[in-house]
């Protein structure tokens, strides 16, 4: 691809995240504040996407160019019929946990067997813990509140590794964690596209691409200030004190960057990986129809 | 014979003509089956999902009698509370509104807190929900009572408590049966959000509001909707339910039945 | 004759009373919201054995008066007085309003059954009273029918039994016989004398008709309006108990034309 | 003014009894801030989240005003058509009662579909929620008049436009008034509910409902109280609406006002 | 005299009739649900100039067979049928229904309007006749109170008031004065007179007074109840105009007797 600049004629993307905005789309607020996507010639509007219900089937039917999501539910949306496919990962595992409060003697995921744990029911966790791990826990829906867990010590939730027990420490509750990824099933949390959208617009989505890993990079090792003075303006609730522990966070547990010792790198996906997630999904027999897990994802 | 006929008739030509249009639409527009699935592939999908349908219903069910017969029970004991008694009208009327008016999202927690996760709480939230239509319209129609019928109990030196029994009640009766309509159909969508906020989301223990979460987030769509219609399904049979005490208790007097004479 | 006012008009018929007052009236003044005076100082004694006729121009006041003595409305100024033996502060009521009233929602026979009830008779004896009071007033093959099946002069004599029914001691009728015709209301007025003799309450009624005025009242009240006062008080000294032959009685007419004239005499003035 | 204390007064003694109440339960059985925080923590966390709050109240007026008037219109139309003719009634019906009890996750993505994000799909899901008690009561209402009144209409030829203008419509004002009270109390929730299903979520845009999600998740729990009673006061401010239109309505011959006279 | 059927009644009236029938009403039969019969063969002819005084007893039907004519009330058989030359099948009708049906929340005024804007006639002109009218029944005063604040006869003149706004072509009235006084009623009864030489309606009322019927009627139909019949029919061939004198005619009260004693022979009958 090449850098073409069409004049000032700059092509409209929307992306849509998974939340209100937030450090932990830092990468693409960067990207967005220092110009990056404009140097690639595109004008990207960031949307929330928190309330959609699913953010698959805008995507699927152009209404969305871009989305954040998770590799699995990716793959399995593909299974439905949806012409999806995966564009490049900003976090090499899943920010996904669950936790629980120091007294209440969880040390391993499989401590979790016999309790009542709030989780969401789309995560394909849940079917492999229970299923593969044999893991029996009683479910109830995810409301996003913390309001129990902080009143009830037997309470345990899923969270985002950066947040809620970040919000929790502020009101003066501590929170312990395991991340679901500890479980053997580690997707990635992606970008991902339409088929239609990367076959039409294959120089979009690449500079869009290009410009987002540009952005993530320097959020995590250069200075993150335009990107987080952004977040704070579009959503006043993201405070400079949470957004720099959430930071810390993010960069503790190597989400962006993972673990180079076994193979991972910024904005790119691992085939082992790819086939390992889509092997365990086939089993648990969440792929409706037959996937290809290879032509699933650009790598 | 005919008579039945013409009830039958005018809704199945709209039924038959709305899916007529929403083939069309979904032809004419191409519009994808996870965004608008066909009726049949709704019916493929609940014929598939049948199991986990019938007893998410049957959960779903079980927490809409409690939820639509408490709320039936509370609303006309509040409704007969602020109808006694000018000040607790004005004292507690507002404060019923308030409770209406709280997003679940606030009360839920101290609901569950009060009443556990699970069926109870369940019921609790579909009884605010449902509550709220009965108690603003019983209580309006225990107000409205015709004068010159309160004038004939205060000759006969009527008890206040037979004042409400024998013709305040009586007389709200039109206005009650409207609000226990609403009440009606605002009872899958209670029990169903009961649901997602208060509900088990594993085994038998979950209802179709978990059912439908489940459905929705792993994109199966066209049994998203089977559940849905499932859903209305229960809420008709409260709303027939409610049509047939309207049809005993008013066809002989009121006026509302008087054309078909 | 002098034009009287109320008060003198009073103390003219003192003369006249025999029984002990039952209902005493003094200086009643009233007025809805801040219309014009609709009673305008009224003064009146009832005695026990009192059966008075009300008469006089539409909208004078007459309904408002009896409203009063039942206590559903309030008024202005003045006084009413109970003085039965009772302990109760009220009368034992009975009420026929000018419209009949009935709860639409309730047959015949339970509208009649309704006073007993709410003063809490048992079922069957609510019933068996309620029975003879429809069959009374000629209502014994529609006492299952519901209000809006019934005419007009149906449903005002369901009223009237339901005002019996209770065996008053108060007795106030607002028209009560004014949708029937002559036949059945000449009937009624016999029967309601009789139940008179043997309920033994204290009446006070509304007409438009001289001649029942005359042949149910111990006393006739004209009355005048804007605002409604008594205009004169006619004393029917006429013996009971009364039956038809009383109608052909040469008192009787006379009374009846005293009656008209005072009327005629009281709409000459206006 | 002895009028307006009798107002007053018996609302301030419930809630002032209420918050002692509250305060009680609270110290009584230590609960804490998270579960059910104490007046005064709430009117703390609203003052100092008073700009957010601000303007989620504004954004959430406009939804909710855009609305209830949407609703108010939409449901008095389709109650009018309704009572004009029994064949929509009876063909119509069922399916109105099958949208109101739709899940609002089903029918979110269609929404959303159509009207895009935003406001407009806020205002269709505000919309949704509101107009059944409308329509249920309404047309209750113009089924219920009296049948004497009607002859009177019919004697005088009245075209079924007049008869339904200044026969039905009169006739049915308690109905209609006690319905859009509902709708009114309603009005807040749809709104709230609407903007976490459909809202914009960031900027000026955001709505109260964004605004409870984000207190909620971030365990800010006095301001999330905070924001739900400044929800409510929205909601107040359209039931005031609705009560002082009861009040000029019907206080010159309605029964419900008779006793105030 | 012999005891007529409806049918041999009708053909012995014939004789006297001189205008053309405006109204024809044959073998009318009337049933509620699967009740029993409430009219039973109706047969009659209403001419141009007719004005038709009907009188029975307590549910006999005198209402139903109005409705009936007002197209109220679906008939179980028979035919009614309207004579007049207008192309519309229904005459324009003016009723005054037994109650006073008048719409709580329009003012005396309103009320009276309704009719005329129901017919397209315009806001100035409906009022100017409304008033007229309101001013006839004496309601001047009050025609801006709403309909609960009227005492009864107020109600039932406002009512008598809206069925005229409209100058009918057939005007039914169901006991229009039986909630007034004498000297009112008598004093709208010569109003309704002169009104009928002006708008020149044909007219059909009901009334329980006798001296009523024979003051207004060109005939008095005398109906007998269970089934509803039409017993006799008595023509009133006294002059118009007909003012307070003829109240004095020996010919008058001549007729006011015959009425009443065939109610009495129809009373002994049953
Ligand atoms: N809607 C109805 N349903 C059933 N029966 C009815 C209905 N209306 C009237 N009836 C019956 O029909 C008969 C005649 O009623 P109608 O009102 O015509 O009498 P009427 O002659 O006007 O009596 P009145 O002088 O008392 O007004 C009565 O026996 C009454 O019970
Ligand atoms: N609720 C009310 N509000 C205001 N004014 C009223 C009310 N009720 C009656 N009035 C007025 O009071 C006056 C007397 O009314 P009332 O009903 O006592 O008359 P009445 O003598 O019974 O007349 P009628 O013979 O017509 O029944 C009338 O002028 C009437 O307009
Ligand atoms: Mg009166
Ligand atoms: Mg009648």
């Amino acid at each position: 691809g090449g850098n073409k600049a069409d004049g000032p004629q700059l092509e409209k993307v929307l992306l849509m995240t998974d939340w209100y905005p937030q450090p932990e789309h830092g990468g693409f607020y960067q990207a967005l504040a220092k110009g990056y996507y404009e140097q690639e010639g595109l004008e990207v509007e960031i949307r929330s996407g928190a309330n959609m219900r699913d953010i698959r089937s805008p995507v699927a039917l152009g209404q969305v160019d871009f989305a954040i999501g998770t590799s699995d539910t990716t793959l399995i949306g593909i299974g439905r019929g949806l012409p999806l496919v995966g564009l490049f990962p900003y976090f090499q595992h899943d920010p996904q946990c669950v936790m629980f409060h120091p007294e209440n003697n969880v040390e391993t995921l499989n401590d979790l067997d016999g309790r009542t744990v709030m989780l969401q029911s789309s995560l394909s966790y849940t079917e492999y813990m229970t299923k593969t791990l044999g893991i029996k826990m009683n479910l109830i829906p995810l409301d996003f509140s913390l309001a129990r867990f902080a009143t009830d010590k037997d309470f345990i939730q899923q969270c985002f590794v950066t947040s809620e027990p970040i919000h929790l420490a502020n009101q003066g509750v501590e929170a312990q964690v395991i991340l679901l990824s500890e479980s053997g099933f580690d997707p990635y949390r992606h970008i991902f596209t339409s088929q239609q959208t990367l076959q039409q617009r294959p120089e979009v989505a690449a500079a869009f691409k290009r410009a987002s890993i540009k952005g993530w990079q320097e959020f995590v090792e250069g200075d993150p200030a335009p990107a987080l003075t952004l977040i704070n303006q579009l959503n006043p609730q993201q405070t400079p004190e949470l957004m720099a522990k959430t930071l810390r966070a993010i960069k503790q547990y190597r989400l962006v960057k993972g673990n180079d010792a076994q193979g991972d790198q910024l904005g790119q996906y691992q085939a082992t990986r790819l086939q390992a997630q889509y092997e365990q999904l086939n089993k648990l027999g969440l792929l409706d129809l037959p996937v290809s897990w290879d032509s699933s994802f650009q790598y | 014979m005919n008579a039945t006929v013409s009830r039958i008739f005018p809704p199945a030509i709209v039924g038959v003509s709305l899916i007529a249009i929403w083939y069309l639409v979904i032809y004419l527009f191409d519009i994808p089956i996870f965004q608008l699935p066909a009726p049949h592939d709704i019916i493929e999908a609940g014929s598939q999902e049948q199991s986990t349908l019938i007893s998410g219903a049957l959960q779903t069910t079980l927490a809409c009698l409690i939820g639509f017969f408490t709320s039936l029970l509370g609303g006309v004991l509040i409704s007969v509370l602020l109808a006694y008694s000018s000040w607790a009208y004005k004292g507690f009327y507002p404060y019923i509104l308030l409770l209406k008016m709280m997003p679940v999202i606030v009360l839920a927690p101290i609901i569950i807190l009060w009443f556990g996760q699970g069926l109870a709480s369940i019921t609790v939230i579909t009884f605010l929900i449902c509550f709220f239509p009965i108690v603003a319209n019983t209580t309006m129609g225990l107000c409205s009572t015709d004068k010159n019928l309160v004038d004939v109990f205060r000759v006969y030196n009527s008890s206040a408590r037979d004042e409400m029994l024998k013709l305040r009640i009586p007389y709200a009766m039109p206005y009650f049966l409207t609000g226990l309509k609403v009440a009606a159909a605002l009872t899958p969508i209670g029990a169903l959000y009961g649901d997602t906020v208060a509900g088990m989301g594993s085994g038998s223990d979950a209802g179709l509001g978990f059912v439908v979460v489940v459905f929705s987030s792993q994109l199966k769509i066209p049994a998203l909707y089977a559940a849905a219609f499932t859903a209305c399904f229960i809420g008709f049979l409260f709303v027939s339910l409610v049509n047939i005490l309207h049809w005993r208790l008013l066809h002989k007097w009121h006026d509302s039945y008087a054309q078909s004479n | 004759m002098p034009n009287l006012t109320a008060a003198t008009a009073l103390s003219d018929s003192e003369e006249i009373r025999t029984a002990d007052p039952a209902v005493s009236i003094q200086g009643l003044y009233k007025q809805y919201g801040n219309g014009p005076t609709v009673l305008n100082n009224i003064n009146l004694e009832i005695a026990e054995d009192d059966f008075i006729g009300l008469i006089g121009p539409s909208g004078c006041g007459k309904s408002t008066l009896l409203k009063l003595l039942g206590g559903l409305e309030s008024k202005t100024k003045g006084d009413i007085q109970f003085l039965t033996q009772q302990t109760s502060p009220r009368p034992k009521m009975g009420f026929v309003f000018q419209d009949a009233n009935l709860m639409p929602w309730l047959t015949v026979i339970a509208n009649v059954m309704l006073p007993l009830e709410l003063n809490g008779a048992s079922k069957q004896e609510a019933e068996r009273k309620a029975i003879q009071l429809i069959e009374m007033v000629g209502l014994g093959h529609v006492k299952n029918h519901y209000p809006r099946q019934l005419s007009g002069g149906m449903r005002m004599r369901a009223s009237i039994a339901r005002a019996l029914t209770i065996e008053p001691q108060l007795l106030l009728l607002d028209e009560p016989f004014g949708a029937l015709d002559e036949m059945t209301r000449d009937d009624l007025n016999e029967e309601l004398l009789k139940l008179k003799q043997l309920q033994a309450w204290v009446g006070v009624f509304v007409t438009h008709s001289v001649t029942e005025a005359v042949f149910l009242s111990s006393r006739v009240l004209v009355m005048s309006a804007n605002p409604g006062e008594i205009y004169r008080e006619i004393p029917i000294d006429l013996p009971f108990p009364r039956t038809s032959e009383t109608r052909n009685l040469p008192e009787f007419q006379q009374k009846v034309v005293e009656v008209s004239q005072t009327l005629h005499e009281l709409r000459n003035l206006a």
